[in-house]
C-alpha cells in the first residue's frame, strides 16, 4: 500500500465505522484530492459526507471546528501546509483553546491533513514543513508519519483523538521511502515492509516514538522524510547511529529520546523546515536540558537554510544524505 | 486624453465629532408598519429592497403595526421587558463591581437589549448561538443563572470556566452559548460549520451567527457567507450594527454600500435590515429567518440597526471620539422606554408597575451577586486554583504539561 | 408548530461529469450590444443589473455592435490578434518543454487569451496588475521579452528571478506585472494598497487586482472588497471567471448568488460582467473602469466570463471531472477565432493572412526559446548558483545567514 | 517620556522628516489608538497619512504591503498581538518572501507595531507573546524593545529599515518598567533614566543587543518585560548574574551573548511566551551549539507555561521574579 493508499484507508476505515467522521477540502469530494487521498470516498459515502469545498483554508478548518463542537469528527484537507496560513487564527485562537477557555463545555475533535516538505520541485508554495508554528501552540497534537503503516495507524488515532491534531504528511514519501538521492528511483512502498499495511482499524499511539535503527555512535532525531535521509547518512558515512523516528511531534516521546542520548553521548537533529525557531531548537534545547552531564559533543542541527523554499536550488537547500552525513562524523569526532 | 488630475485618499468621517451636535439626519429610517414581510421561501432576488429599509413594529404612540406585528402575547411582552430590564440592572450592577476591582473588565449592552433578549425567544432547546461578547440577552433571557454568569466574571472559585476566560466571555453548551471568543467574526464561520454538521446529521437544530458592524470587516465574515451561502446551511445571520467599533464609526467597515445587510446580497442570501431597538420587530424577523433556516430554505443575513449608548468596554472612554448626547439623539429611541410605552398604551403595564418591577428585578440581581461574591471576587476570597490553569488544554495532560506543573509546584 | 422535518445538507454539483454530455444551458447569454453602457461617474445603484448580464461586443456574425463597440482601430485590433496567437503559441511550446522535462510545471492561458490582452491596452504606462498565474498576456502585450519569460520558466542562468520562483511566477516593476504569489487572492488586497498609496501620494497612477472564480472564496478578496470600498482605491478588481478552480466547478465559489460580479453589490461598487473571449468586450469594459480609477472615482469589479479550456496546470488531468467535449461546447467560443472572424468580416484580414501570422509568430517563439535554452533548462545547462539561493531574503545579508552560507560551503 | 510617547515620538520624527511614512491601524486615526500610542498624528498630518481602517488585520497588513512595493513606508499597528493571526498569511508568504522571490523587482519596507505580553489581566487574548511565531520565518526582522529610548530608536531603525519589522511592544511596560512585583507600584518612565529620551531623530541598529547588569556567575538572556523580572531576580537572590537585553531576536546579536556565557559558564533563558518551540528554545539551541565546551550546567527555561494565557491565574502564569531566581540559584549550583 502506498502511502496515498494508506491514508485512504484510514480514512475509509474510519467513515466505516463512525458516521460522525466527514471529510472535506479543495478538490477534496468528486475528484478525490490533488493528492488522491480522498479518492473514492465520496462515491462511497455520498456527497454530504465527503466534498468540495471552496478555496478558503480559513473557511474550511472554521466549518470544521464549528461541526467539531457539534459533535463530529471532520478529518479536513489542505491542500498543501503552505496554504494553511489563511486558517492559522482559526486553529491556533479557536481549536486549540476552544477546550481550555469552556472549561470542556465544548470540544474539537478535528484532524487536519496537509502535505509537507519538499523535493518535488514545488518552489516556496508547495514545499514548505511548517510544524514548529504548531508545536508552540498550547492545545494542538502534531503528528509527522514517515511510512505507510504508520500513516494509517496515527491517522487512525487522530481522527479517534478527543482534541485537535495536526496531521502533517511528507508528500515526497507518499509512493516510496525518499532517502534524499533524488538522481536515483525510490523503490514503491509495494516492495517495502512498511508498505505492508492490515486491513482494518488500528493505531498507534500519538506519543510513542520508533528507533529506526539502533546504534551506539550518536543519536538522530528526525521524522518524515528525514527518516530515510537520516539511514542513507548512516549507511553512507559508516557512523554508528541511533535514528529515531518520532512521529509524534507534540506530545513528544521525551524518554526514548534521553534514553538513547544518555546511551549515544551525542545528537544530531535533523529537519527540513528553516533552522531558526524551527522544532529542531526545541529538541536541542530539551536534550540538552535533560542529558546535559551525558553529551560529549554539541547538539548539531542539519535544516533546511534560513531563506524560502527555492525552486531551482532545491537540491542544495534539501538536507540531504551528505550534509547529514558530516553532521554524523562532525558529532562523533567532536 | 488630457493629463489626468492627481489622484487623492478618500478616508470617511463621521457627521460629528465631540463638540459638534449630534446629528442622524443621514440615518433614513421608514415608517413603522411599510415594509412588507415577505413568505419565507421567497426569491432572494426578489427583495433585495429589504437590505436598505428598515422593518419595524413600534410606531411613535407606542403600537405595533404593521405585517410584522402581532407575533407575542401580553405575557410574552411582559416578560420580554422584565428579560431587558434584568439585562440592564445585571450591567448595572457589574459596571460598578468593576469600578470597584471586584473584576478586571466588563462590557454592557446598554441600549441594545432588546435584540438578544427578543432573539433567544425565536429558538428552540438544542438550537446554537455563536455570540459575541453583547448578547448576554441570550443567556438572561434563556434562564441560564445569574450567579454563574456573575462568577464568571468574577473568576472566582465557582467560575464556571475556572478563571480562565476574561470576564463576560460566557459558555454553556445547555443553554445553546457557544464559547465566546475574544478575537473577532472567528466564529461566524463557526456557527456556519455547526449549522452544516446539524444538516450532514439530519437533525432539526439550527445554528445563530453574531457579529458586530466593525467585525464585518473581518475576513472571517467572507468565509461565513461563502460556506453558508454554498451549502444553504441552517444559520442566521446576525450583524448588530451599532454604530460603533470602539472608536471608529461603522462608516469605516461600511464603505460604499448603504448598509451591512447588503453584504448578504452578493450570496443570494435574503438579507434584511430591523430597527434593533424594537423588541416586537426584532422577534418578527427573527422568528421569521428561523423558519427559513428550519425548513432547510438555508441562511437569512440580519442588520440590526441599533446604537452602542455606553462605552465599548470598561476600558473605554467614548467622549473622546464622539459627541456626549449622541445617544439621546439617536432617533430609533431606548428599548425598554419604546417597549414600556407598548405595553402601557396596551393597557398591561403601567409606571408604577415599571417602577415596581424595576426595584424587584434590582433585588434579584442584587441578591444573586452577593451570592456570586460569598465565592469570591477577582483579587479577594475564593479563586480557581493553579492548577485549574494546567487542565483542559487537552483531554488528557500530556508528559510535558504534567512536568510543567510539578515544576510550578502545584 | 409541527415538528420539523430533518434538514439535509445542500452540496452544488456542476451539470455533467464525465461521461455525460457538456450542458451549458444554464449559463444565460445576452445577445450582442444589448447590455447598455453608462457614463464612467453613475451611481453604483443604478446599474445593479450589469452584475447579471454580460456585455458583449462581437455577435455571431463577427461583427461590433451596440454601445461598447467602436473604441480600436483595425490597427489596434491586428495588434491584439497578434498578442493573443503569441501567447497561444508562448503557450503551446512551455507546455511541450515541460513534457520534455526542461522545466518543472507550466500553466497556459488556453480560451482566456483576450483577457490579459485586451486589459493590458487599457492600462498607463505606471500602472500596476497584481496578476495570478494566468495573465502572462499581460507581459506578451507589453512587450515583455519573451526569452526573460522563458528564462524564468527555465529557472536558468539567465532566470531574472534567479531560479527562486517557479516557473511562470514572474514579476517585471518596469511592465507592470507585481511578483505573482503561489498563494491565491493575497495579492488582490495589495493591489488596493498600492492603489491607496497612488491616491495618498496624489499620483495619477492606478491598480489591477487579479483572481480566478475560486479564489474569490478567500479571505483576501473580502479585505480586498472592504478596502477598496472604504477608501475608494483608484483599483481595477478583476475576476477571471473560467468556470473551474482545478477540478472544483465555479458552483462551489459562487454558491446561491447568481454571478461573481454580484459579490461587489455588498459594497456600493460598480460590478460589470463581461463576455471575456470577446477582445472588443474586455477592452472596453476595461477602458470604462481605468477611467473610473483615474478619475478617482473609485473601484469597478469585473468578471471575466470565460472557459479554461486547457488543464489547471501540467500536474493536472481534466478529463477526471468534466467531459472532455465540455470546452467545445463553450457558448462563447474561442476569442482568437471570434477575433479573426470580426476582422474577416471588416475586410482587414484573411484565412491566409491568419496562417502567415501563425507561422511568423511560431518562428519568433522558436527563436526566443533557441536563445532560451541557450542560458540552460531547469536540469541542463546554466542555472542560478547556490549563492543565489542565499541571497536577497534581506537588502543586507545578516550574520546567521552568512553562517550559513559558509556551512553550505558556497 | 514614557514608552508610549517614545513611540510616538518615533513616528512623528519619521512622519515629519519623510511623506512616504504612513500610520493606519484599527482606532489608529482620530481616536490615536487604544493604547494612545498614536494620539496627535492625524491632527498633525493629516487624514491620508493616518487614519483608521476597517477591523481586518489581513487588510491592514495586506494593504499595507501594497503600499511599501509602491514606494511608501507604512507603520501599522496591530491592536494586540493576539490579533496578529488574520494577517499572518500576508506577514509569511507576502512581505517576508517579496524580494527574494522577485529578485528584488519588489520590496517591502513595512513596520508591523504590536503590544505584547501579559501582566494586565488581559487573558488569553489580551497577552500573547508571538515572537517564536515570527522568528522562524526568513525574511523577517523582529525587535522587542525593553525602555522608551530603546523603544524610539529601535522604531526609527525599523521604518528606515529597507524590510519588514516585526515590532513587538510589551505592553506591561508602557508606562514603566514592570519587574514582575505585581502587588508593588511601579515607577513611572519620568522618574526613570531610560526614559530621558532625545528629541529629534536618532536610531539604534536592529542587531545589537545591550548589556544591562554585568555578571559572573550565570547568563540571562531576556527580552521585554523580562528584562526587569531577571534584574528584580538577581537582585533578590543574590546572583551576580549578567543580563542580556536582546533587544532585537532577529538579526539576534549571538556574538554579545557568546562572549557572555564563555565568560560565565552557565546560562538561564527567559520569556513569557509558552515554552514549547518558544524563541528561548532557538537560543538554548545556539548557545549549547557555540558555548558547548564553555557549559557548566544545563541552560534552562523559565517562561510561560504551555496553556493559554488564564485570566485569573495570570500571576501563576507569568514568570515572576521568584520563579527566575529559583532557576538563577540551580544554575549556578547545578
Ligand atoms: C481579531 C480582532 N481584532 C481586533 C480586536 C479588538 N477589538 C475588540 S472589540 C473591537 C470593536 C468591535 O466592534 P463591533 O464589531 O462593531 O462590535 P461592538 O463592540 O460594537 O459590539 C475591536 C477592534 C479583536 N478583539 N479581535
Ligand atoms: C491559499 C491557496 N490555497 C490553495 C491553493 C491551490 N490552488 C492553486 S490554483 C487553485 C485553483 C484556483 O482556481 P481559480 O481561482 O478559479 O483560478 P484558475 O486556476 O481557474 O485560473 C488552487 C486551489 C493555492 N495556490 N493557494
Ligand atoms: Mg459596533
Ligand atoms: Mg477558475
Amino acid at each position: 500500500m502506498t502511502m496515498i493508499e494508506a491514508i485512504r484507508d484510514a480514512m475509509d476505515v474510519m467513515m466505516a465505522r463512525d458516521e460522525k467522521v466527514v471529510v472535506f477540502g479543495e478538490d477534496v469530494g468528486y475528484f478525490g484530492g490533488v493528492f488522491r487521498c480522498t479518492a473514492g470516498l465520496q462515491q462511497k459515502y455520498g456527497r454530504t459526507r465527503c466534498f468540495d469545498t471552496p478555496i478558503s483554508e480559513s473557511g474550511i478548518v472554521g466549518t470544521a471546528i464549528g461541526m467539531a463542537t457539534y459533535g463530529l469528527r471532520p478529518c479536513v484537507e489542505i491542500q498543501f501546509a503552505d496554504y494553511m496560513y489563511p486558517a492559522y487564527d482559526q486553529i491556533v485562537s479557536e481549536a486549540a483553546r476552544l477546550r481550555y477557555r469552556s472549561n470542556g463545555e465544548f470540544t474539537c475533535p478535528l484532524v487536519i491533513r496537509m502535505p509537507t516538505g519538499g523535493g518535488i520541485f514545488g518552489g516556496q508554495t508547495h514545499s514548505q514543513s511548517p510544524e514548529a508554528l504548531f508545536t508552540h501552540v498550547a492545545g494542538l497534537k502534531t503528528v509527522v508519519p514517515s511510512n505507510p503503516y504508520d500513516a494509517k495507524g496515527l491517522l487512525i488515532a487522530a481522527i479517534e483523538d478527543p482534541d485537535p491534531v495536526i496531521f502533517l504528511e511528507p508528500k515526497r514519501l507518499y509512493n516510496g521511502p525518499f532517502d534524499g538521492h533524488h538522481d536515483r528511483p525510490i523503490i514503491p512502498w509495494s516492495k517495502h515492509e512498511l508498505g505492508d499495511v492490515p486491513s482494518g482499524h488500528f493505531t498507534l499511539p500519538l506519543g510513542k516514538a520508533s528507533v529506526v535503527r539502533t546504534g551506539s555512535a550518536v543519536t538522530v532525531l528526525a521524522y518524515g522524510t528525514m527518516v530515510y535521509v537520516a539511514q542513507a547518512a548512516a549507511a553512507e558515512s559508516g557512523i554508528d547511529a541511533e535514528i529515531i523516528d518520532l512521529r509524534t511531534l507534540i506530545p513528544l516521546d521525551l524518554e526514548t529520546i534521553v534514553a538513547s542520548v544518555r546511551k549515544t553521548g551525542r545528537c544530531v537533529v535533523v529537519h527540513e523546515a528553516t533552522l531558526t525557531s524551527g522544532y529542531g531548537a526545541e529538541l536541542a534545547a530539551l536534550v540538552q536540558e535533560s542529558c546535559f552531564f551525558h553529551l560529549e559533543a554539541p547538539i548539531t542541527r542539519v535544516t533546511g537554510w534560513d531563506t524560502p523554499y527555492p525552486h531551482a536550488q532545491e537540491w542544495d537547500y534539501f538536507p540531504g544524505p551528505a550534509r547529514v552525513g558530516r553532521a554524523l562524523v562532525e558529532a562523533v569526532e567532536a | 486624453m488630457s493629463e489626468p488630475e492627481p489622484l487623492s485618499l478618500h478616508v470617511p468621517e463621521p457627521a460629528v465629532r465631540p463638540g459638534g451636535s449630534p446629528d442622524f439626519s443621514n440615518v433614513k429610517i421608514p415608517r413603522a408598519g411599510a415594509v412588507p414581510r415577505p413568505e419565507v421561501d421567497v426569491d432572494p432576488e426578489a427583495i433585495r429592497e429589504l437590505a436598505f429599509s428598515i422593518i419595524r413594529v413600534l410606531n411613535r404612540n407606542g403600537e405595533a403595526v404593521g405585517p410584522w406585528a402581532g407575533l407575542l402575547s401580553d405575557e410574552e411582552l411582559i416578560e420580554g421587558m422584565r428579560h431587558m430590564m434584568t439585562l440592564r440592572a445585571f450591567d448595572a450592577r457589574m459596571l460598578i463591581a468593576q469600578r470597584q476591582g471586584k473584576t478586571s473588565f466588563y462590557m454592557q449592552h446598554l441600549g441594545e437589549e432588546a435584540i438578544s433578549c427578543a432573539f433567544r425567544r425565536a429558538l428552540s432547546p438544542g438550537d446554537m448561538n455563536f455570540p459575541t461578547y453583547r448578547q448576554a440577552g441570550l443567556l438572561i433571557a434563556g434562564g441560564y443563572s445569574m450567579v454563574d454568569m456573575m462568577c464568571q466574571v468574577y473568576s472566582n472559585s465557582r467560575d464556571p470556566l475556572k478563571g480562565r476566560q476574561l470576564p463576560v466571555m460566557y459558555a454553556s453548551k445547555e443553554h445553546g452559548f457557544f464559547t465566546i471568543s475574544g478575537n473577532l467574526a472567528t466564529q461566524y464561520v463557526q456557527a456556519v460549520g455547526w449549522a452544516m454538521a446539524s444538516a450532514i446529521s439530519k437533525d432539526t437544530k439550527i445554528a445563530a451567527a453574531w457579529i458586530g458592524d466593525g467585525s464585518t470587516a473581518e475576513s472571517d465574515f467572507h468565509a461565513a457567507l461563502v460556506f453558508a451561502s454554498t451549502y444553504k446551511a441552517p444559520v442566521v445571520l446576525n450583524i448588530v450594527n451599532n454604530q460603533w467599533a470602539i472608536s471608529t464609526f461603522q462608516g469605516i467597515a461600511r464603505g460604499g454600500s448603504g448598509t451591512f445587510a447588503a453584504r448578504g446580497l452578493g450570496f443570494g442570501i435574503p438579507s434584511l435590515r430591523v430597527d434593533g431597538n424594537d423588541y416586537l420587530a426584532v422577534y418578527a424577523v427573527a422568528k421569521w429567518a428561523v423558519e427559513r433556516a428550519r425548513r432547510n430554505l438555508g441562511p437569512t443575513l440580519i442588520e440590526y440597526v441599533t446604537y452602542r449608548v455606553g462605552a465599548h468596554s470598561t476600558s473605554d472612554d467614548p467622549s473622546a471620539y464622539r459627541p456626549k448626547a449622541e445617544s439621546d439623539a439617536w432617533p430609533l429611541g431606548d428599548p425598554v422606554i419604546r417597549l414600556k410605552n407598548h405595553l402601557i398604551v396596551k393597557g398591561v403595564w403601567s409606571e408604577e408597575r415599571h417602577k415596581q418591577a424595576e426595584a424587584e428585578i434590582l433585588d434579584t440581581v442584587i441578591a444573586a451577586q452577593k451570592e456570586a461574591e460569598s465565592y469570591g471576587t477577582l483579587h479577594a476570597g475564593g479563586k480557581p486554583s493553579a492548577r485549574d490553569m494546567f487542565d483542559g488544554v487537552y483531554a488528557e495532560m500530556p508528559p510535558h504539561l504534567r512536568r510543567q506543573r510539578q515544576q510550578a509546584g502545584v
